[in-house]
């Protein structure tokens, strides 16, 4: 696992509080295989942080716009959001 | 009619566009900045939206609110940005033969934007303060 | 605010007035004179009251509404005379802190005038005749 | 009871279908005692069909405004209506 974030990149979109935390509104996660499981790219991001906050802020992922468990596979080719809390109206 | 909008809700041209010589209802919710929470006096919220997903999802409650009641029209606008105290962040209207659809549509519709679509807001208060609103998971 | 009036309802106005800086929704119900009815096609209809103990009643709906709900303004008006398709013939709007209040406090509202306000209405059809709507023992 | 409907006056108000058939807004009903129960107003306005239509067409009585049942007794200072079925909104 730890060396499984290198080589091909996710490109994450981050927003909210967790956008604001990296002063950033994507995120690049290199990864070395084609895919990862939503799981896996959780443990990459908790390892990248104190820098993200990953730890503190609840999130869960969109994967092309639809909220999936971390069962789910992703490659570079899906559209990968971390959606913290929602509070809109 | 379904969007995420950032300049100002004009509530006058949804109520045109609600209007429908077959309807005999109309109900009509408006999402409000308030000039306070729980805690303090506010100034204004900063709403920020994932806009693809919040359409997609906009598309979904449209289509169940049209299979589940007996409805004509369906409009929900949501607005992003920095609103002032008094300003609308939301609205969802229905117009229907009767009033009991248009109701439960409109509700159900006001619902599910708040607990499907992804969008965040932050407070500005009057001390000076900004925070972000916490929110709940998404049930999507 | 609650009336009977003759005049067009004024949305805006009404939409207006509901405003108040410390509600953050505003439910807004408005009947609508639809082109049809169980049967034919309506031109228009006509609205009798009696004004006076339409009065009373709104009055107390507008005390039952404030003593059961949390809620900020209430405004209910009816119109009385002929209207044409389209147009408004009642009107009942809420603004409230949250949403729940102001969903049930509007639909309370208009469920009440319709059982308990001396209204009655006389359909006039495309085919040239009219007809008073069968209406219910009034609920008072 | 037939010869209760003299001498002083209650005068009520008619509305929607009631009025039309009347053709006027109010009616007035002569009675002989100073008051008289709903009941026996409603015998007089039965007694004065059919030119009332008072048979077919289902009312109650408003007195001053509020809804009451036919052990009531009004007197000419009251105001009395006759509310048909009720059809706003």
């Amino acid at each position: 696992m730890n060396n499984s974030c290198e080589d091909r990149t996710l490109k994450l979109k981050v927003f909210g509080i967790l956008r604001e935390k990296l002063k950033s509104n994507t995120l690049s996660i290199p990864i070395n295989n084609n895919s990862i499981s939503l799981e896996e790219l959780k443990n990459c991001l908790k390892e990248l942080d104190p820098h993200l906050s990953m730890n503190e802020i609840n999130f869960v992922f969109a994967v092309n716009k639809v909220i999936c468990n971390e069962n789910v596979k992703v490659s570079s080719s899906d559209e990968i959001a971390l959606i913290p809390p929602i509070s809109g109206g | 009619m379904i969007s995420i909008i950032k300049d100002t809700i004009d509530q006058l041209k949804i109520l045109e566009e609600l209007k429908d010589n077959s309807s005999g209802a109309v109900v009509f919710f408006t999402g409000i900045v308030r000039d306070h929470n729980s805690k303090e006096k506010v100034e204004g919220i900063f709403y920020e939206a994932y806009e693809e997903m919040v359409d997609e999802i906009l598309k979904k409650i449209e289509n169940e609110v049209f299979k589940n009641w007996n409805i004509k029209k369906f409009i929900a606008i949501h607005r992003i940005g920095y609103l002032k105290v008094g300003e609308i962040s939301v609205i969802v209207g229905v117009s229907s033969e009767h009033r009991k659809e248009a109701f439960e549509a409109c509700s159900y519709g006001i619902d599910n934007i708040k607990k499907r679509c992804p969008i965040w807001k932050k407070e500005k208060m009057e001390s000076g303060d900004s925070e972000w609103v916490e929110g709940v998971m998404i049930n999507e």
